[in-house]
């Protein structure tokens, strides 16, 4: 065991898996001997960089995430370091459509074993917060890992490179050096679509992904003194999605918050919700709530960007909104 | 550049293949991306590679790649058909997107541009891994404009990556000419900004094609990195067979038809005493035999059932 | 008054507006002496041509998109023929990323009037038939269209150039050549933002656009025999979302079903699901029901399409479903 | 080329605002990109433009080209600290956006490479309306990978549109030397590929960045088409101000520093009797007192209040 931060724990395991398997190896701009923004691939360079399996490439996002697609294709495990989340309309074509749609076309036959991972969110790091990952889940073929914490994210992360589908891994800068956590030094690989309960609870069941869940959990606490008891469910992966999870929780508590940090409009909250809606219709005793942005853009004044991001305050109100109904 | 007879015979049975395919397969796809015109480069392209060299044709002479690298021509007009006798059984066409078990990269979407990025990553996947294959990667003159293109150039060249860039450029893109659409006169000029060498080449002369792609491929198996060359033909068919719309002069056209890049050759191997005009004949009797066999057998293929759409089997 | 098929249509609303209009001109690939790709632009290059209005594009997709944008931004109107939809991998980040957030982060001061067209869908047409415009909801600043009809086609048409946002518009090709109906020569501008009862009922409401409303109307016919009486909503935009139409009519009916084109996972029904489980909760006597192609990409084989396909029997399945809940 | 003294004085003073800026700037923000040894280049290049013309500067260099189109400083700092008192109330960061009012294209999300299409557009906005205007779409060596640059390039040569495409060269992107991620040595070889005119010029003689601009200005005006410009220049500071990893050998930056561009500017205009060392310092001063007066302006200046999140200001 050992405390590490979110960007520690993450970069463990991929430094893990590339002793594992000589077949991985990770590429993007300034990752070599730079280490990565905000020290996304710090130590990889020193460890790996004499056998050429850390890269830096030119700034041509399509086609480095592409020729990790092709790099797959050939039987590689390719990590791709897309630096920002922001850019991932630069690549979702190669990365989405093209990558998630192979195995498929190709009868099984193609694999696209690849990982591209990409930091996002409002943080200490003053831009590219955009989340567009809400995309993704309408794109067949690919998957798409949110982690809340360190342990979370080392376990994920193995379970990402070894995944043998294009898999999109998000890095909240929010959570990035926010703080050390235990963190096993084992293979504790978390598979994907398996949900964590982060607190049990009775009252509502509040769904979320990475930083929204550390928010879900302080307002869960605020919420204990008005005595509503809130269960706080870590999606952890959303595609694959584990609805078991969700239906069991919600048709337990019949209540339902999603909170997600993409816009409310057209975001990846929506998949929750609809589940519940076809699913567990019966079992709901209230609304559903999201407590998600506004849809407008990502404002720059710190101000305005709290007022713009969910924080507890806003998780509690949602729930004691459907607690009230 | 030495090469034996059966080389040369070779390169002609690839192109007298694609014109037999090409007429088989407009008669019943009225969407079929003809490549009348084309056949040199396609053929002396395709023609040489070793199985561990990886391929993304241009989707017009997908066909020809696959055959080239030994598919089954049965298979692959089920695939146009969407039999379940195909290569995916009917997910996917065969007409722009290759068997992958013959090291071929397809659109698997319809977008022109990124396969040029996978081509590339797969000579990364190549280097890495110590081998001496390399990567293919053709792409028309109208798809030079993509900026897949400069970046996977740009890429190749900076990593020193073993691609051999073919721009199989017929100086047309559905109705837009390359001096439209692609502002320098040579797509091979673009070489110079890349630091590789750029070669421009008669694309109707399949040995010029040949040679020239097989250059460009030792080149890059010494570990030497990746040449860009522009193969100039024609395209004398339409953008697809139902395409009616024809702004060309019917001058150019003939002139064009005037060196059929089959034609051609034929005289070049009757002239170097390679072979005569009735082998010829028959090679080309056999190749239409062959394909209007395989086509009478895809078409009585059985169509995929409902299990084919495979819901669970999107994920590996 | 003309009979007009939906491509008709919507290049006669183009050809008005630029006449109205000298600051609307139009490209894209192919799109002038050739007429576009499936007629597109059928006529265009005759009247506009010579005016250097009508412009072929090199095979630029980001770049061609974003000259949009930077002519927008300098007071033109341009429509951007994108040919297929299932380009917009190519050109979310200038379109969406910045064309939509430039008005709002420049204070107003910038505005970006500009049209984006783009064919897709399952029809005659053997190809290109992804749909992602469900994106397009999580961008924030950009609004969505999607015309079920010619006369639909045409007014919305009008109303997306004359808007001074990017707007997405959307044309299917299973309704582009499918038969002809009446179209209003007048100016006819349908605003965006106004849903459409296509068939008024009272025992279930059924949410859908583009061919799914027709696939509703004919599942509607069927299920009349059954003694149900569905009730068709077309969104016709999908940003901005007639809100309080799909609240109104739910209310109503205390019942939905959502048809939509795009995979389940992700889709755009997932916004009208979402709106209604918050918004009228209460009034809502049974689970709504998704009906959506499942989340594979297109196969190609014309029966595997058709399988992918919802059809009216999947729309009249669901309804039956949420009646019988 | 012509150039009276007031250009001369206009393009020291905007070098020495710019060089005061980033001194002022570092001060207070940790994550500012200074451009120490690159003010040749932007003030070169943006000074002198008409209103009319449209700029999409690269982003390290956009504070420069806001002031050298008339933008008011104040504002501009306060731009950099989200006050309500910047051009956009504190909606969006000035540092990568300059005000449109301006004609500015800035960076509206934080992706570098689509702005030159931006660009592109203006300059067609430009050819419709029959102005005789001009973009200048400028850009970083590392930005010179990205797809957008060559698709820019090569359509604003199909379609000659009136567009400079200037390479602000400080031969590094971040961490990768322009070795690395731009495969050839000059960026100005691709011209030909576009068939348009190329100048490498020396980035650190004002002068000649000027003139270079100037004259492909007047070719875009004409109605000539477009140009590209490689300006090469240096990067003395780090990527950004806290940016510690320096992995570049201390006699290189040495050599450059060595070559400050403003230092060679003031001697040659002493040399020419211009002006005097003297007079060269009261400038400076100015320079300084301005920015310092500015930025405890906008230091003092309001946070921006919660109707500034405008939610339903998002649509026009
Ligand atoms: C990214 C992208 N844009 C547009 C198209 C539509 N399209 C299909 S074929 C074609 C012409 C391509 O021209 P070229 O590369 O010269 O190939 P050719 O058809 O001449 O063989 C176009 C524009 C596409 N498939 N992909
Ligand atoms: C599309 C995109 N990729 C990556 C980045 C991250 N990034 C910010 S600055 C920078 C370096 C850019 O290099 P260059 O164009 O040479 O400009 P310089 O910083 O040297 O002025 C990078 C990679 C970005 N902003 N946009
Ligand atoms: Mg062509
Ligand atoms: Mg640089």
């Amino acid at each position: 065991m050992a405390r590490q931060t979110f960007q520690q724990a993450t970069v463990a395991a991929i430094a893990e898996e590339m002793r594992r398997d000589p077949d991985v190896f990770i590429m993007g701009e300034d990752i070599g001997k730079f280490g990565g923004p905000l020290h996304s691939c710090l130590g990889l360079w020193e460890e790996f960089g004499a056998e050429g399996r850390v890269i830096d490439t030119p700034i041509s996002e399509g086609t480095f995430v592409g020729a990790g697609v092709g790099a797959a294709m050939q039987g590689k495990r390719p990590i791709v370091d897309l630096m920002f989340l922001e850019f991932l309309g630069l690549v979702v074509h190669q990365f989405g459509l093209d990558g998630g749609a192979m195995h498929y076309y190709s009868d099984g036959k193609v694999k696209v074993p690849m990982v591209v991972r990409a930091k996002y969110g409002v943080g200490p790091f003053h831009g590219h917060a955009y989340d567009f990952h809400s995309w993704l889940l309408n794109v067949p073929g690919v998957k798409v890992v949110a982690p809340s914490n360190p342990a979370d994210a080392k376990g994920l992360m193995k379970a990402a490179i070894r995944d043998d589908n294009p898999v999109f891994f998000l890095e909240h800068m929010g959570l990035y050096h926010a703080g050390r956590e235990e963190v096993g030094d084992g293979d504790g690989v978390i598979p994907l679509g398996q949900a964590d309960i982060k607190r049990a609870g009775n009252d509502v069941t509040v769904v979320a992904t990475a930083l929204m869940v550390k928010r879900a959990l302080a307002a869960a606490e605020r919420l204990r003194n008005d005595g509503i008891d809130v269960e706080v469910l870590d999606l952890r992966s959303l595609v694959p999605m584990d609805e078991q999870a969700v239906l069991t929780s919600v048709r337990r508590t019949g209540r339902l918050v999603v909170a997600c940090e993409a816009i409310k409009r057209g975001g990846s909250a929506n998949e929750v919700v609809s589940l519940v809606a076809e699913e567990a219709f019966a079992d709901l005793r209230a609304p559903i709530a999201r407590v998600a942005p506004p849809s407008v853009p990502v404002p720059y004044h710190r101000e305005l960007e709290k007022l713009y991001l969910p924080d507890h305050d806003d998780i509690a109100d949602a729930v004691r909104r459907v607690m009230a109904a | 550049m030495p090469r034996d007879n059966q080389t040369l015979l070779d390169l002609y049975r690839l192109m007298a293949l694609t014109r037999a395919l090409d007429g088989a397969i407009a008669e019943i796809d009225g969407h079929w991306h003809g490549l009348e015109g084309e056949e040199a480069v396609v053929a002396g392209a395709y023609h040489g590679l070793r199985p561990g060299d990886v391929v993304a044709p241009h989707y017009r002479g997908s066909l020809t790649a696959a055959c080239g690298r030994g598919a089954d021509l049965r298979k692959l007009l089920a695939g146009l058909l969407g039999k379940a006798t195909s290569y995916n059984r009917g997910r996917y066409r065969s007409d722009v997107c290759g068997p992958p078990e013959f090291n071929l990269i397809g659109l698997y979407s319809g977008a022109l541009g990124p396969p040029l990025a996978y081509a590339t990553g797969a000579a990364l996947a190549i280097k890495l891994d110590g081998r001496d294959d390399v990567a293919l990667a053709v792409f028309g003159d109208g798809t030079s404009s993509r900026g897949d293109c400069h970046e996977a150039m740009n890429m190749a060249s900076a990593l020193c990556l073993p691609v051999v860039f073919v721009c199989q450029n017929n100086q047309i893109a559905i109705s837009t000419p390359a001096s439209d659409g692609v502002a320098p006169r040579s797509v091979a000029d673009r070489a110079v900004g890349y630091g590789m060498p750029g070669h421009e080449i008669d694309g109707n002369d399949v040995l010029a094609v040949h040679d020239t792609v097989q250059m460009a491929i030792a080149r890059a198996r010494r570990g030497d990195g990746p040449s860009l060359i522009d193969a100039v033909t024609y395209r004398v068919a339409g953008h697809f067979v139902s395409d009616t719309v024809e702004d060309r002069p019917p001058e150019e056209i003939e002139r064009w038809r005037a060196r059929d890049p089959i034609a051609l050759f034929r005289r070049y191997l009757v002239e170097q005493g390679v072979i005569d005009d009735g082998d010829l004949g028959e090679i080309d009797q056999a190749v239409s035999a062959e394909v209007a066999a395989a086509m009478a057998q895809a078409k009585a293929d059985p169509d995929p059932g409902p299990d084919v759409l495979g819901l669970d089997r999107v994920f590996a």
